[in-house]
């Protein structure tokens, strides 16, 4: 059975590596502030203990005051699985910090969000429109897109 | 008219009926068996077990629109199937269908019918190149780079056959056959057979047609008749190699009781259906490897074979044909068990920068 | 001698014999050799995710065949999972264990389906093929039997199913799974040691482990470059923590290697099946679920190890009947995450092959 | 490992199961005069709606993803509701089953067996100002009121109708076909 880490732990372990980061360890996730995110992503990843290899799903969702970036994160080496969230709170212009450079695996999921959220992700490697062409107005996936049906 | 036109005219038509009509039953013949290879009937629709169906396709290839891509380049593209039909059917001039039955009973025979076929693939590439469209190049530029290095292990392998009957004349060939070559120069047989096919384009070689990779290569912008002459072009090859093939190596159209015409045409329907089986069970090679099989593979074993054929000829010349024939076909065993360590495929990942 | 030569630039797809479906890649070509790639997806976008926040929990369970239609009733599984872990909705024993069944009947006809098409992307004239579709028919009519369609079974609902099995299935099953490892064995026959195969398939195309991990790739893609990740075993769901089998890992994540993890993949679904019908108890097959759904608001994220790979639903709920957000994660897009890194330097024939090998389905690439 | 493994005896072995192939029983329908039986519960390309136990409670038309199935109802003199207006479009229906499901009768409509409903085009579009081609509605697509009812062509199928079931014939399958497993 895939283990779920320990929130408030794993806040701790990671302010001690991060010393000033906003960090907020709820229930069942951890959230942290989009501006610390990439470098909170690069030490679940190279922390021993932790070791979040391996990421699951990257996904977002809209909600009326932010927008949410949603992390699965598991780890193959231990058997864990951890959720990280992020929120945006800048409706008009969303945007993060891309962390291709430590997963692969987000890459087309970041251009996902990109093509039906809005987000833009800073330092992508070919932050383009996925689905939908180029010139497509809106982001199907808000809540306040209208569409035919 | 003097007998020389007469005969000149009979057997044209009854040549060009031949293969028009050999190649409808090929078309019918091999869907059929890759349909039962497949566990499906094949096409049973027009006409008793489907036999109308090759006529079907003709016609409605005739009635085709006849679409010439803008781009292309228009002579050429024209003149290309033609350029590839004509030699194809040049080749049947000097294969025997019984005793001197046949158009010209040239000396040199088979020097003809390897010359006269190797103009095919310039016909291939005309349409590859003028047909202005990346996969068609794609599919040319392999046809080139095949045909021309598998040319010389098939020319190879039929000089064994030439030195057994000291001559070039197929149906001299024919007649010197007391027991069939296959047995004689069961190496040459093998390597004439997979260098036929990489000629003829068959699978595992059809790459200049690949399917699944360039859509259709060269023919991939033909429609209408052009595109039914390549496909005619393509049949009749294969008939053509099956029927060198049988006159080689297959004993020709000798054959006890029965009339020469039907051994003869039994042993190619023979030939072809091993074609087809070939087909219906390997899938295809990718271009470095066949090019490494021609060069690397087949190549040495057609000069081993030339060799061996040479020391027998020379030094046993009365030998016992039994002992000959557990001789070759020893022979054959051990070199191709050995030869298939030894070669290399090469090719594989290029690193780029 | 150096040539001046100029690369070209390849447009394949989407129309094309083999982009299983519409999918297209734009290749650039120094002669033979491929020096880059670019996929373009989108061609067969229909806003699935979209289209299901606007309709109820149970209405969305049509959409969810449509993803990978070559897997539905494992998608159906999925989603129906993570309702259900949404809404705390318990599964009586037999749902379990038909849903294990047809989960790994649906596996192996996956398996058959992406094998056949890989062999024909070999350039095999489709023999493999039509042998692979002939088992793959099996399972469909068993599927049939039960569901009442071909393709998009829709079987699958909160708490268990829609009837439960007719009473010819199991003989019928215990006929195919008496037969089927003797037609595996065929295949292997045909396959396995063919030379052309081994030369166009060992070697070509590798995934190395570190990049299998780092790219999300999943399921035999995952296993065929040494990872042992399985979701039946390492985070077991259903009832899969029941039965015996083994997770088959390859070494060298080659295109031969995943084309064998799904041969040794089928022969264990075989033997989970085999327990599994021995097992069957008698029972209810629908939980206690409330008719029109409305699971607290919350959010679940469930997953389930599919024929191709991871497949989670992450769903929220705001408590009304409609989902707040639907999304899926999609294995055969993510496996193409690394498509370039697996296919540049080798040769277009290459690429044909080592696509097949991954095995996607454009349903749910583009959803 | 024999000798001639990778030196053709695995093409070798491969030839000879093709050739095995040769001798066996083909698996493929002749289909227009050869057809199978289908699934007790198939979910075919029709809706069938029986008018008289009809009770227009609409939860057909609620349960239905793609708003496929038109219903307008009103309140009779005897204060009993009545179906006015049934139609189903089925360029729009997707055979998922969910009305046969919800209606709470349990006989008021069925999943039909037939399949057959191809032709060779439609000949009465209807095509509003300004729509677009995938927005206009094949009129031939769209039962309403008494054909949707049951009859020769449209018979009653087995989902989720046990006794609809009963009276359906078994469905043939390829696992029983002969001459084939004896291998």
């Amino acid at each position: 059975m895939t283990a779920v880490l320990d929130y408030p732990q794993l806040k701790a372990a990671l302010s001690k590596e991060l010393p000033g980061i906003k960090i907020q360890a709820d229930g069942s996730f951890l959230l942290v502030s989009p501006e610390d995110m990439h470098k909170v992503c690069e030490r679940l990843t190279s922390l021993p203990s932790i070791q979040m290899d391996y990421l699951t799903n990257l996904t977002a969702a809209d909600y009326p005051e932010y927008i949410e970036i949603i992390f699965h994160l598991n780890s193959i080496t231990h058997n864990t699985s951890a959720t990280v969230k992020t929120r945006l709170t800048d409706k008009k212009n969303p945007k993060m910090a891309s962390v291709v450079d430590i997963w692969r695996g987000a890459e087309l999921q970041e251009r996902e969000i990109y093509d039906l959220f809005g987000v833009f992700f800073e330092n992508h490697i070919g932050l383009k429109r996925i689905f939908l062409w180029e010139g497509f107005e809106g982001y199907p996936l808000r809540k306040d897109f209208v569409n035919g049906h | 008219m003097s007998d020389f036109w007469i005969h000149l005219l009979v057997y044209l038509v009854i040549l060009f009926g031949f293969v028009i009509v050999s190649v409808l039953i090929f078309i019918w013949l091999e869907r059929r068996l890759i349909g039962r290879f497949q566990l499906r009937p094949g096409p049973n629709r027009a006409g008793p077990f489907g036999l109308l169906q090759p006529i079907a396709d003709a016609i409605k290839v005739l009635i085709k629109e006849d679409i010439i891509p803008s781009e292309a380049d228009k002579g050429v593209f024209w003149l290309a199937p033609l350029v590839a039909f004509v030699p194809v059917m040049l080749m049947f001039a000097a294969i025997p269908f019984a005793d001197g039955v046949m158009l010209v009973d040239l000396n040199i025979g088979i020097l003809y019918i390897l010359a006269v076929s190797s103009v095919t693939v310039i016909g291939i590439f005309m349409a590859g190149w003028s047909s202005n469209n990346k996969y068609s190049l794609l599919g040319a530029m392999r046809t080139i780079a095949q045909e021309v290095s598998y040319e010389i292990p098939l020319v190879l392998s039929i000089l064994g056959v030439v030195m057994l009957t000291g001559s070039l004349s197929m149906n001299e060939i024919v007649k010197a056959q007391d027991v069939p070559f296959i047995l004689l120069q069961p190496l040459g047989f093998f390597v004439y057979l997979s260098a036929a096919m990489a000629e003829v384009n068959r699978t595992p070689f059809d790459l200049l047609e690949a399917e699944s990779e360039i859509i259709a290569g060269f023919h991939t912008e033909y429609s209408g008749m052009k595109f039914g002459l390549f496909y005619l072009m393509e049949y009749a090859e294969v008939l053509a190699v099956s029927a060198i093939a049988t006159t080689l190596f297959l004993g020709g159209w000798q054959g006890p009781l029965l009339h020469p015409v039907f051994w003869f045409i039994a042993k190619v329907l023979l030939v072809f259906m091993f074609i087809i089986w070939v087909r219906a069970t390997l899938p295809r090679l990718r271009i470095d490897q066949v090019m490494a099989f021609g060069w690397k593979f087949l190549l040495p074993l057609s000069l081993a074979n030339l060799v061996i054929t040479a020391f027998e000829i020379l030094i046993a010349p009365d030998i016992n044909t039994a002992v000959l024939i557990g001789i070759n076909i020893a022979v054959m065993f051990g070199l191709v068990l050995l030869f298939s360590r030894f070669y290399k495929l090469g090719g594989g990942r290029v690193s780029i920068k | 001698m150096a040539i001046k030569t100029e690369n070209f630039i390849l447009n394949i797809g989407p129309q094309h014999p083999s982009t299983h479906g519409v999918f297209r890649l734009r290749i650039v070509l120094d002669g033979e050799v491929i020096t880059d790639l670019e996929p373009v997806f989108g061609y067969l976008h229909r806003g699935i995710e979209k289209l299901a926040e606007g309709r109820t929990y149970l209405q969305d369970i049509p959409f969810t065949d449509r993803l990978d239609y070559l897997g539905s009733m494992t998608n159906n599984h999925a989603y129906v999972m993570a309702v259900e872990k949404l809404a705390g909705i318990t599964v009586p024993e037999r749902a379990e264990y038909i849903r294990v069944i047809l989960d790994e009947l649906q596996r192996i006809a996956s398996h058959l389906a992406g094998l056949g098409f890989f062999l024909n992307d070999l350039g095999a004239l489709q023999t493999p093929l039509l042998y692979m579709f002939r088992e793959r028919e099996k399972i469909v009519e068993l599927f049939d039997m039960c569901s009442g369609q071909r393709l998009n079974y829709n079987y699958y609902r909160f708490g268990g199913f829609v009837q439960d099995l007719p009473e010819e299935f199991l003989p019928a099953l215990k006929i195919l799974l008496d037969t089927l490892p003797g037609f595996i064995d065929e295949y292997e026959q045909l396959i396995s040691t063919n030379e052309i195969v081994l030369i166009r398939t060992k070697g070509v195309g590798v995934l190395k482990r570190d990049l299998a991990i780092n790219s999300s790739a999943a399921g035999p893609v995952l296993r065929a470059s040494g990872i042992n990740w399985d979701i039946r075993r390492n985070d077991p769901y259903s009832i899969y923590n029941r039965f015996e089998f083994d997770i088959p890992i390859a070494k060298n994540g080659d295109t031969y290697d995943r084309y064998m993890i799904r041969i040794l993949e089928m022969r264990q679904s075989v033997r989970i099946l085999r327990q599994a019908v021995k097992d069957l108890p008698e029972g209810e097959i629908m939980g206690k679920a409330p008719k029109l759904l409305k699971p607290p608001a919350g959010e679940v994220y469930s997953r389930i190890e599919g024929p191709k790979g991871e497949l989670g639903f992450y769903l929220v709920s705001d408590g009304t009947d409609k989902p707040y957000r639907w999304r899926v994660r999609p294995p055969c897009l993510l496996n193409l995450s690394a498509l370039k890194d697996m296919v540049v330097g080798w040769k277009v024939a290459d690429l044909m092959a080592i696509f097949g090998s991954i095995d996607i389905v454009m349903g749910e690439v583009d959803r | 490992m024999s000798v001639l493994s990778n030196t053709g005896g695995g093409i070798l072995k491969g030839m000879r199961l093709t050739f095995k192939h040769l001798f066996r029983p083909w698996i493929t329908v002749q289909y227009p005069e050869e057809k199978l039986a289908m699934s007790k519960r198939i979910r075919g390309n029709q809706v069938i709606w029986v008018k008289e136990t009809c009770i227009a409670c609409l939860a057909c038309a609620r349960a239905c993803p793609v708003k496929a199935i038109n219903m307008e109802v009103s309140r009779g003199e005897d204060r009993k509701l009545k179906v006015d207006h049934m139609s189903i479009d089925f360029g729009l229906c997707i055979f998922c089953g969910l009305c046969v499901e919800s209606c709470p009768t349990k006989n008021a409509i069925y999943m039909g067996c037939g399949y057959e409903t191809t032709t060779y085009r439609c000949t009465n579009v209807e095509k509003a100002e300004g729509q677009s081609f995938s927005e206009c509605r094949c009129r031939e697509l769209i039962l309403t009121g008494d054909e949707l009812g049951p009859s020769e062509t449209r018979v009653l199928s087995g989902y989720d109708r046990p006794d609809a079931a009963e009276k359906l014939p078994l469905q043939t399958l390829l696992i029983n076909k002969k001459g084939y497993f004896e291998r």
